[in-house]
Parts: C-alpha cells; structure tokens; sequence
C-alpha cells in the first residue's frame, strides 16, 4: 500500500500516525484515570462514568456560552474557568452519589454495577430533558481548533496537543496526590484494610467520599476536554464506558502506573490496526487481543503479586 | 392416585406457586388479553428464559454475566437463519440478481450462499445450533476464564467486552448477518406462517411449556446437591475446592446452562416477534436482561419469570402514556431494587407475604411442612431431608455477592 | 380544488401573527367554516375497513424515537409531522375530519418499533403512520404494516433497494441523492479521485457501493474506502490515510455522534475545508447536524440534499417561519424534518383525491399526487411510491446554514432498484 | 534435621527443597521435612515464619517455585486441588469457613466424597450409607443433635469443629489443620485436643498451632519454622531446649 509515495511523504505519514496513537492514548488515560480512581482503588464499578464525562462536557458548553454572552473579551481562555467549574460539579455530584447510594454497596460489588447504571439512566435522560435530545456544539477559542505546521505535510493538532498536555498533568498531579500525599497514604491505607485504617483514626468515611468525589471529577475534566474532539449529547458517554473499563482491567485494576502502561499499548494497537484495516475490524481485532489476553494473564499488566 | 408424588408435589407450598403461575400463564392471561397483547407476553417471558438463567449462574452461583445478550442473540440468529432461508425461496427473491439468497446478501454482492448458512436449511441442525451454539461459545469462554480463576467483577467486564465485540462484527460483516438492520421479513415455519394472530397464540402457549421445561430443569439442579454445591462456590469457594471440587467445571457447566437457557429464549424471541438484530447482543440489553433477574430476586427462578414479566410490562405501559418518564422510572427501579430490596421481589413476598402463608398452613397441620422432624424409619429420612429447602427460602447474603 | 384551498388556508396560518391560541381559533373557525359549508360525506363511505374514523376526526400514528439515541435525530421529523396535522387541521382537515395523533416511541428500539407499529395499527387502527427513521426500524414496521395493511410515511433519505405497497418513501432514495452530487463534483470542481467514508451500516454501504460503480462508468478512481463503528469517536487514523491519498473528493456518510468527532478531528489536523482541498461532499449532515458539530467546524463543506432550510421560495419561507413559531426561534430545519412534514400533506391529499381514507383506495390514488406547495418547491409521487424530486448541494457556512450552490434543472426520477449499480 | 535420609517409601509425605517465593521475597525457602504415616506433627514459629503457606503449598493453593512435595509417592506440586483432594489430602482453613447457608447435614454431605464430578452432584442420592456416615461424623464431631442447624447458628468452636468433620468424612489420609483451636473457649479446647486424638487413630495429621499447652498434649512432633526454613524439629522437649529455637520464639 506504499507504493508510490516518496520517502520524505511516508515519514511524515508515519510521524502524523505516531502522533494520532499518542492523542488516542491520552483520550484513554483521561478516560480511565478517574475510574481507574474509583474501580482501582475503590472496587466500585462505576457505570456512569461516562455519564459523568458528558456533564463536565455539558459545564463546559454551559461556561462557554456565559462567556460569548457575558464576557466575550475572555473567551479565549474560557476552557480553563470550565475545566475548573467540569471538576467542581462533577466532584459535587459524585460526592452527592456516594453519600446516597455507593457508600451502602462496598460490600457488594456487583451491586454497583448496577445500581450505577440505573443513575446512567437517570442522568442520561436528566441531560436529555435539561440540553434537549440534539447534541450541543460547543464552541472553542479560535486558538484551539487550529494546528501547528511542522513540515508540509505534517500537522499537529493544537487541541490534540492539548488534550496530551491535560492528561499528561492529571496524570502527574493524581500520582503525586495518591502516592506522595498524606492523603494518598490514607486512602491506599483505606482500600487495603478498612479496619485496621479506622482503628489508627482514618475517617474512612470521609476517605471514601473524597477518592469518589475526586474520581468523578477528573471524569468532569476529562469531558470538558472531549469536547474539543467528540461529540457532546446526552447518551455520548455510553460509547466510552466498554473501553474505559478495559483499560483500567487490562492495566491491572489496582495499579495507575498499570492504567497508564495499558491505555499506551491498547491505544497504540488500535492506531496502528486502524491505518492498515478498516476502522470496524480494527476494533473488533484490538478488542479480541485485550481479551484475549486477559484470559491468559486475568491480574492485568501490572497487578501487584500480593502474598495472601 | 392421591399418595402419587407429582400430586403430592402440587399440593404443597411450593408446588402451589408453581400451579399459580401457570394459572397465570395458561389461564388467566390468554383470557384476559387480546391476541396483540398475548403475543407482547410472549416476547417478554422469551426473556424470562435468560433471567433463569442469570438465577442459577449469578444469583446462585455468583457469575455476574453481563454478556448474556450475547447467547440470546446467537439462538435467536440461528433461528432467524433458518426462517430467512426458508423466506428467501427463488420465487420470493425473483427481483434479486442472485434470486433464492437472502435479501441483504443479494444487497451486498454477495452472490452465492455462505458456506455457514448452509446447515441452516435443516430444521433439525438450527433446532441444535439453537441451544448448541450459544453452549458452545460458553464453553469456550468459561473455559478460558474459569479455569484460571476470572471471576466477579472482572468476569463481568470481559463478557461486557464480548457483547461488544460480537455487536461490531455483526454490523460490520452486514452481507452475511444483515448488519444493524439484523435478518428481518420472516414469514413461515415450514410452511406455517407465524404471523398470523392463531400462530402468534400458539407459539406463546409453545413458550410458556419450554418455560416449565426449563423452570423443572433449573428447579431438578437447585434441588440436587449440584445446587448446594453452586450455592457454596459462591460463599466459599476455596472451602469447595478443598472439598475435592473442581470448582472450574461446576462454573463452566452453569454457565452454559444460562447460555442454553439464553438460547432457547433467543430463538423464541425471533419466533414471536419475526426478526432478529444486533441490538439484542449489546451492552444495554445485557444489562437490562440482569434487572430482570435482580427485580425478581437473583436467587428465586420463579421471581425471575415475574421479574421479566413486570419489568416489560411497565416499559410497555410506562413508555405509552409517559416516554419521557420512563428511563427515569427504569433507573430508579435498578438503583431502589439494589439498595432497598436485594432479593427483589422474592425477598418481598418471603417478608411480607409468606408470615401470612404461614398462618394459613398452620391451621391445617395435614401438610407436608410438618414432616420436618427427623422421620423415626431411616428409610424415609434421605428423601424428607432438605424437603424444607424452597427456591424461595434461601438466605442472601449480599455482602458475599 | 380541495387540496389548493387547504394549503392556502395552511399559508394563511403560517403568516399567523402569533400564539397557538390564535392557531386554535383559527382552527376551530375554520372547522365551522366547513362543516357549514361542504357537506361532510358520511363515515360509512369513507371507512369501510374499521380504522378509527368518527364524524369529526381521523387518527393516525406517530411513530419515532423520542429517547435512546436516535431521539436526536428523530425529534425533528415529530416536530415537523406535528405542525404538519396541526397546519391541516386549522385549514379544515381531512375530508371534514381533524386529525388526532397517537404518539408512541419508539425507543431506539428495532423491537420496539415492530411492538408499537402492531398496536397503532391492531389497537388504534390507525389510518396512517408517520415514522421511523433509520432502515433498521423501517425493516422492523415492514413487516407488520404489511401484513395488516397499514401506511407508513417514511421520511428518511435512505439506501433504496426497497418497493412496499405499504410506504410512502418521502426522503430521497440513494441514487437521487449521491448521482447528482458526484457529477456536480466532477463538473464543476474537475474532481478525479474520491475516498469513500461511512459509518458501518447499509445506509453507508449502500450509497458508497452506487458512488463507487458511478466513479467507475465515469471512469474516474475511488483512492480508498472505509467504515467505523457508530458512535466512533476517534479519526486520527483515517484522517492520516486521507492526507497520504490526497483524494480530491472526501465522500461522507458519517452519521451520528462520530460526525462531531470527525469534523472536529478533521479541522483540528489543519484540513480547512473552504480550501476545497480535498474537497468535502457528505450525504448526511443536515443543518441539524451542524448545531451539534458547530458551523466553525464545518465551514466549507459541502452537502447533497434535497432541502436546505436556506432555499429561497415563497413555500419554505412560510414553513420555516411556522415551524420557528411552533417550536421555537432558534429552531433548524433539516432534509429529513422537510420530508416528514409532507408525510401528513401528501396523506390529505391521496385521501381527498380517492375520497376515502381506506388505505387501499390511498394507496392506488397516491401515484401521480403532486404537492406545489411543499417547502422544497414541487413534488410529486411516483409510481414506485417515492418522490419526484430535485437535488442540490449546499455549502456549509459558519453559521450553521447551508448556501444553496446548485440545483438538478429537473426533478430526479426516484429509482430504488437502480440498473447497473447493484 | 534428622529426616536428611532421602526418599522413602515409608513416608506419608515427603517435602524436599520446596522454595516459593512473592516478588523475590522468599516465603518458604529450600524447606524439607517428611511425615510418617499416622503421626501428629505441629508445626509453630513466629508470624511470617512461611507456616501457613506451607499448607498452601502442600493443599495446591499457592504454586511452589521449585521443589517436590510427594505424597504416597505422588508428585503434588503438578496435580489440581481437587485432584490433590481426591489423593487423600485434607485441609481446614484458619478462619472457620463453612457454608453459612447450609445445614451442618448439608455441609457434611456436600463433603461426602461422591459426586463430586458435575453429572455426579447431579445424579447424587441422599441413601441410607450417606445418611449413615454423616450422622457418625457428626457424633465424632459432637454435632449430632444439630444436624437441621444452618451452619450460620453454630458457635466459632462448633464451626471448627464442622470443618473438621467436613474433612473427616472425605475419609483424606493426611488432615492438615491451621490453628484449629485458635478463639475456642478451654472446654471446647479440651474436647477438640479429645477429637484430634480420635483422629490420629486413623489419619496422619499436620497441624499449625501456637497453644503451646495444646501443642505438647497432641504432638508426636515439632517442626519449627522460621523465615521460610526448618529451624529445629524433634519432640516438644527437643525443640523447647534447643537455643535457636528459644532465641526466636519462644524467648519473646
């Protein structure tokens, strides 16, 4: 298939096509650090998180549109006050969700499951009947839909850039938070014996509250940063959540260096399937592999070996 | 006649519930309903098939199955098969450039019959790939997940990915599966045509018999020490294994029970409403199938049948007179019943009901509830113990789910 | 003739100066005005076969989506097909009779559809439905609206191959849509090379598969072809294969969610589709579409339809004003929503021409039916039960509207078995 | 160590060199000890001393890295657990786990050893022998006026006690118990030490303990292990004057 072409043209191709795996990869790492936050961590199956996702991207239209209305001369740098505001509200709601319904079903995993589908219900139709079925365009800063020229050929996105950075940082700031905080310490103290962390005076309560919350909220800005590249509507989030939990299985549930190992490798698979197959077997054959090998090797990538 | 078992068997408690659903069934419903209706009954006990099956796998033995959409659809492709095949006479397709295929291959360039299509002519071979190929894919899978130790939440996720993948592939290789539209315009069975309202009522009265046939099956295993040992692997696994189980095929084997279960429902299911597409297989149709099970208590295989009854009932009612309303209704339903009823409504009947019950069997002391002492002829004491144990009666304990 | 009157009527409530109050009087006049005037003919001659017919009303069926994910797309048409019976309704109605809706939804549901078609048709006996919208759901009612006899009025531009005796196919079928469009590039914009793009489902597949044999006859090339999952969301890939191929043309047929995600992905990498190079020619984003990807992100390309809410005609500036009324000012209309609002019109007008709402004498007297006053200027119903009708191309401009560019001088012959490109 | 003899047929069970280990953290490391048949062995040593997983090991929970366990001349290191079972290996957890929603007659039956394919559990018939056997283990275990019990209403002590009836009636030729008296109240420990002699009549037994009291009522021998190796085996005196073990056990 590269027949014809000059050298100079398929390195370009190649190096574009590297590129398209890396923004896909930090799609992934967006989309799987909150849960791999709250499945990893918690145990809890969140099936909403892509429901989660879309509100952060719904905070984002809502900002942006008080902007162009209100404050027109800062719109260029609005998506920064709507990321912020995407984490607040998300992280309000997850904390609302825990308090009601999750911190009853620790015990139950598979509980969660389902009851956090029932809210994927509600939310989905909430947004349908708040935003209206049709999906919102939300409009971006002039300086975010363009592309930086590096050869003739070779263009890269500003808002792929953009999202790498923004995964790139969350990614950084979550580990640091999780493994190099006091709170991180109580939290991973939490996850591994409850009793023994509410005995040394961890408020495990609190604990569960705030990992939910903080879970919930990077979904929130993970969606916000969608919008730059999907689609914002009330049923989006549902083409996320398949992919989302096999990154964050793949990786080894409990490991966020193993989330991010496996969002590269699934990522790179599926980039790379795609240029050479069409779009759907490509698909079909990145989801065969991450199955397949979870049949082989069911910890995950990177599970921790733990002496039981 | 009256010391015989099965009349014996009726007249105790639980077979009672047993006689009232199918006075429901059989009796009160056909009565009731106008043929349209009867024929929505029909479709919703095809899944009713499926959430037996979710009792035995994941109430009973905890496998949490998210992918059985994936073996109602396979049995109810099989089927729509064979009733293509047979619609796509060369008479019926005599616009077609290749007349005598189904219409979607003929759409597709596709100008000879798959090799994979061909069997499907036999109504003997569909009526075994029916149960034989959604058994089949279970066993590959639990093969592969069981015996390396893939379980709970993690079993659940994988067989997500299979509906997921298995829904792509439908879709994308359209000249052989019909693609989204699924394989549709079914007409007859063997020259009988199911569309009619008299085939309708009879292919329901049809499900409704393979519904005992598979209530009796499911209900023979619980009652077998297969069933306790299910109900143990999922408390204490390891306390089965070091029992000398292999606890692997036990899984294996009531994973593919649910998928035969599936399977048949799938089949049905293409029956009565005369097609079949992908949008069975997937995610959301997975799960809703689960509610089902969870609404009429995960661990009772007659709450099932209701379960799957109500809750299509209401989605029917529900979306007629207020469709806005009813994804909110059905979300509420999935998070009330895990929150506030774990054991759905079997649990509800058990507290609330069975006290009442209760009363009224004590009065007549004649039942054979009192025969639970320890029979003074050791003859009779290995078949009266365990009598006790009713589908409905066993405990949940949800933290162990 | 009955039928001028009514859409002059209809005309007359369009330019309505305001509330539905207004409407409703209009309506209530007006259904005085007639029964006074013309002799309603009496129920037992214009209903023998037991549909819901009474003295003073009619009931037919509407049949979408309005949850599930389809509900995006199909709100338009209910929108559309209910300001269409309410327009017909003021103007007097059907034959003396006001029409009354049932609205079922669909779901998103292929089942669903097949369910609740059989109880608009079995409970309801309704005498017509106006529905559906992709070719699963279509294939789901088929079935069942024709074993029972019912008639459909289907809106979508759709991938043909399909004749029922029971459907009135008021979209575009493919070839009237893609021909038109593919010589309007290679004409006009001396297009050589194409890459065919689409969702994975018939629709796509069909209208690629026409557009590939046509490309052939001209004797032009296809540089590549290509499908992804509904509800992708990740073209990074493909956008790069399309740079290495350098096609003139990008031929789309993306629907859904994945459209957003594509023009998104396709500005971001530097494609500026006013350049025209590639050039962008898609058969499935309608104005309504854009609302959700955003006019910046779409600006420049172009799209072959039949109605552009743009087009400039004394029909369409009257509906798009009643339809704004109705629904709201910041309201778009697409092809599609175009399409179902004539479903209940092209209805009235078989009925009164055969006197009868039996759907056997409809369906005979429908061929031939033409309705001068439909938004996208004039159609007319074929023998093979779809219509007569004109295709444009727009191009898209930022604010979301499409700029009509061209325009087939005559109507194109609906033709959903097409010689040659099967 | 004066089990250095090499393999012989004489021994019910022979563990040579056997090493697992955790992430390169040595668990048990190049242990040997051999049982002869009919014998109680207890082993102690401190936490983290590789006890228990030692009879993980030999019950086929944990994998080893390297080294044989054979028993009656079988290699168990390859064989599955329910395999290893069926071998004659019997094995009670620490914490008492027995089915909680099963009656004690339940949970006796489903250890009966038949039926234990899945077509057997289903064609499995509640006769007069089973009916029989599971009322004579429960008189052992001193459950017998509770048989129509859930096991969730029994105390800690009669769980245990359960459990090893569970084993009991697999008819296993080695019983491997950890800390089976561990929680129980002194009478039921002095009915347990009674039952653990009725058992040794029959089956070889490997127990895990920390009672050194209960340890000198049952012990033939004393194996005690320390980070993963044997540190000292011989009789109870043996072992309680032998100054590595005093040093890091007993001395604490």
């Amino acid at each position: 298939m590269f027949d014809g072409y000059t050298t100079s043209e398929l390195m370009s191709i190649f190096a574009m096509q590297g590129f398209a795996g890396l923004s896909l990869f930090s799609v992934f790492v967006l989309m799987a650090l909150g849960l791999a936050i709250i499945f990893g961590q918690m145990g809890v199956i969140n099936m909403a998180h892509g429901e989660f996702m879309i509100l952060g991207a719904y905070t984002t239209y809502l900002t942006s549109s008080a902007f162009q209305s209100y404050l027109p001369g800062l719109f260029g740098g609005y998506f920064f006050v709507a990321m912020l505001f995407a984490f607040l509200v998300c992280a309000a709601l997850g904390a609302f969700v825990e308090w009601a319904m999750v911190r009853h079903l620790y015990r139950r995993p598979l509980d969660t499951l389902l009851a956090t589908w029932g809210l994927s219900l509600i939310l989905q139709q909430a947004y349908r009947t708040i935003f209206g079925a049709r999906e919102v365009g939300v409009t971006l800063p002039d300086w975010m839909m363009g592309s930086i020229q590096v050869t003739d050929m070779v263009d890269l996105p500003i808002n792929g850039l953009f999202v790498m950075i923004i995964a790139l940082s969350i990614a950084i700031a979550v580990y640091f938070l999780m493994y190099r905080s006091g709170w991180g310490k109580k939290v991973r103290a939490v996850v591994q014996n409850r009793p023994m962390a509410e005995a040394v005076g961890i408020n495990s309560a609190g604990v569960d509250r705030a990992t939910f919350a903080l879970g919930c909220g990077i979904a929130g800005i993970a969606g916000a940063a969608f919008t730059m590249i999907g689609s914002t509507g009330p049923s989006s989030g549902q083409a996320y959540i398949v992919d989302t939990f096999l990154v964050v299985v793949f990786g080894g549930a409990q490991s966020l260096i193993g989330t991010i190992v496996s969002a590269f490798g699934i990522s790179q698979a599926q980039s790379t399937l795609e240029f050479f197959l069409s779009g759907s077997m490509a698909k079909v054959l990145t989801l065969l592999v991450v199955v397949g090998i979870l049949m082989l090797r069911p910890e995950g990538l990177m599970a921790l070996k733990i002496r039981r | 006649m009256k010391d015989s078992p099965v009349v014996k068997w009726f007249a105790s408690r639980e077979g009672l519930y047993y006689l009232a659903l199918a006075l429901l069934l059989v009796v009160v419903l056909p009565v009731m309903l106008d043929a349209f209706r009867l024929n929505m009954v029909g479709k919703y006990l095809t899944y009713a098939f499926v959430a037996i099956g979710l009792v035995m796998c994941w109430g009973k033995a905890g496998i949490l199955s998210l992918g059985q959409g994936v073996f109602f659809g396979l049995g109810g492709y099989c089927m729509a098969m064979y009733l293509k095949l047979e619609a796509s006479t060369p008479e019926a397709t005599a616009i077609q450039s290749t007349p005598g295929i189904p219409d979607f291959m003929d759409w597709n360039q596709i100008t000879a019959l798959p090799w994979f299509w061909e069997p499907f002519n036999s109504f003997a071979f569909t009526l075994i790939a029916v149960i034989g190929v959604p058994v089949l894919l279970a066993l590959i899978i639990g093969v592969a997940m069981f015996t390396r130790r893939v379980g709970g939440v993690y079993f659940a996720i994988i067989t997500q990915a299979i509906a997921a993948i298995l829904t792509i592939l439908i879709i994308g290789q359209q000249g052989y599966t019909g693609g989204i539209n699924g394989i549709t315009d079914l007409r007859t069975l063997m020259g009988w045509d199911i569309r009619t309202d008299e085939a309708k009522t009879a292919l329901y009265f049809v499900t409704v018999a393979l519904l005992f046939v598979c209530l009796f099956a499911a209900r023979l295993i619980q009652k077998r020490k297969l069933g306790r040992i299910l109900v143990a692997m999922n408390t204490q696994e390891n306390r089965v294994r070091f029992s000398g189980y292999d606890v692997a095929a036990f899984k294996i084997f009531v994973f593919c029970l649910a998928a035969a279960f599936a399977g048949i429902g799938g089949a049905l299911f293409t029956l009565s409403v005369g097609f079949m597409s992908p949008s069975f297989i997937g995610i959301v149709a997975s799960i809703e199938m689960v509610i089902f099970c969870a609404l009429g208590g995960r661990l009772s295989i007659l709450g099932a049948v209701y379960g799957a009854l109500l809750v299509n009932a209401a989605k029917s009612g529900f979306s007629e007179s207020f469709p806005e309303l009813w994804p909110f209704a059905m979300g509420a339903l999935f998070i009330g019943v895990v929150l506030a009823f774990p054991n759905g409504l079997a649990g509800l009947y058990q507290t609330y009901v069975m006290p009442l019950e209760e009363r009224l069997f004590r009065r007549k002391p004649k039942t054979d509830g009192s025969q639970k002492a320890k029979a003074t002829a050791p003859a009779q004491t290995p078949g009266e113990r365990g009598k006790e144990y009713d589908p409905l009666i066993d405990q949940y304990s949800p933290e162990k789910s | 003739m009955g039928t001028t009157d009514s859409t002059a009527n209809g005309r007359s409530f369009g330019k309505g100066t305001g509330l539905r109050k207004k409407l409703m009087t209009l309506a209530a006049s007006m259904m005085l005005a007639t029964s006074a005037q013309a002799a309603t003919p009496p129920t037992s001659e214009v209903n023998t076969t037991g549909l819901a017919v009474t003295d003073d009303t009619v009931k037919v069926g509407i049949l979408h989506s309005i949850t599930g994910t389809m509900a995006i797309s199909e709100i338009g048409s209910v929108q559309a097909e209910k300001l269409a019976i309410e327009q017909i309704n003021a103007s007097g109605g059907v034959l003396g009779r006001q029409i009354e809706f049932v609205q079922e939804d669909g779901a998103s549901d292929w089942p669903t559809f097949a369910e609740k078609s059989r109880k608009l048709l079995r409970q309801d006996n309704v005498a017509a439905i106006f529905g559906a919208w992709t070719s699963a759901s279509r294939k789901a009612i088929l079935p069942v609206i024709e074993q029972f006899n019912g008639m459909l009025y289907y809106p979508t531009f759709y991938e043909g191959l399909e004749q029922s005796p029971n459907v009135i196919y008021t979209g575009q079928e493919a070839t009237q849509q893609i021909l038109a469009s593919i010589d309007w590039a290679v004409e006009e914009k001396g297009a050589k090379t194409f890459y065919l793009l689409g969702s994975d489902y018939i629709w796509p597949r069909t209208s690629n598969k026409i557009a590939r044999k046509h490309i052939d006859k001209l004797g032009l090339k296809v540089v590549g072809e290509e499908y992804y999952p509904l509800g992708h969301t990740q073209f990074n890939s493909v956008i790069n294969k399309i740079k290495l191929r350098k096609p003139d043309v990008i031929f789309a047929s993306v629907v859904g969610g994945s459209n957003v995600a594509f023009y998104k992905q396709m500005k971001a990498a530097g494609i500026d589709f006013t350049k025209e190079s590639p050039l962008l020619l898609t058969i499935s984003v309608t104005e309504d579409e854009i609302r959700g990807i955003g006019g910046e992100n779409v600006e420049g390309i172009y799209a072959s339809m039949k109605y552009f809410q743009s087009l400039d005609n004394p029909n369409n500036q009257e509906f798009v004003a009643a339809f704004k009324e109705a629904w709201g000012d910041d309201m778009v209309i697409g092809d599609v929503t175009q399409a179902a609002y004539l479903g209940p019109w092209l209805w009235k007008m078989a009925v009164e021409k055969a006197g009868s709402f039996d759907v056997d004498k409809v369906r005979e007297a429908s061929p031939g039916i033409e309705f001068t006053k439909a938004p996208e200027g004039y159609v007319r119903i074929h023998e093979n039960h779809h219509l007569w009708s004109k295709t444009r191309i727009g191009n898209a401009q930022r604010n979301g509207q499409y700029k009509v560019v061209y325009e087939t001088e005559d109507l194109m012959e609906p033709d959903p078995f097409p010689e040659g490109y099967q | 160590m004066k089990a250095a003899k090499s393999k012989s047929k004489d021994f019910l069970l022979a563990v040579e060199g056997l090493t697992v280990s955790f992430d390169g953290f040595k668990a048990v490391d190049d242990l040997s000890f051999y049982l002869d048949p009919n014998e109680i062995r207890v082993i102690i040593g401190p936490n983290g001393a590789g006890k228990t997983t030692v009879l993980d090991l030999i019950c086929g929970k944990t994998r080893a890295t390297s080294g044989s366990i054979r028993f009656q001349g079988r290699e168990l290191t390859k064989m599955k657990e329910h395999q290893i079972v069926h071998s004659g290996v019997g094995r009670k957890f620490q914490t008492p786990s027995v089915f909680e929603d099963l009656t004690v007659f339940e949970n006796l039956e489903v250890s009966y050893p038949q039926g234990h394919s899945v077509m057997g559990a289903l064609a499995f018939k509640r006769d007069l022998a089973v009916v029989e056997e599971i009322e004579s283990v429960a008189r052992t275990i001193f459950l017998e006026d509770m048989l129509e019990q859930p096991a969730s209403l029994l105390s800690h002590g009669q769980k245990q006690w359960l459990e090893i009836g569970m084993l009991l009636i697999q008819k296993p030729k080695l019983i491997m118990l950890d800390e089976p008296v561990a929680g129980m109240s002194v009478v039921e420990r002095k009915k347990t030490a009674e039952l653990l002699k009725v058992i040794t009549r029959e089956h070889t037994v490997l127990v895990i303990e920390h009672d050194m009291q209960f340890v000198g009522d049952i012990a033939d021998r004393v194996t005690v292990m320390h980070q993963g190796k044997v540190l000292s085996e011989g009789s109870i005196e043996h072992v309680k004057s032998d100054p590595k073990v005093i040093e890091v056990y007993l001395g604490h």
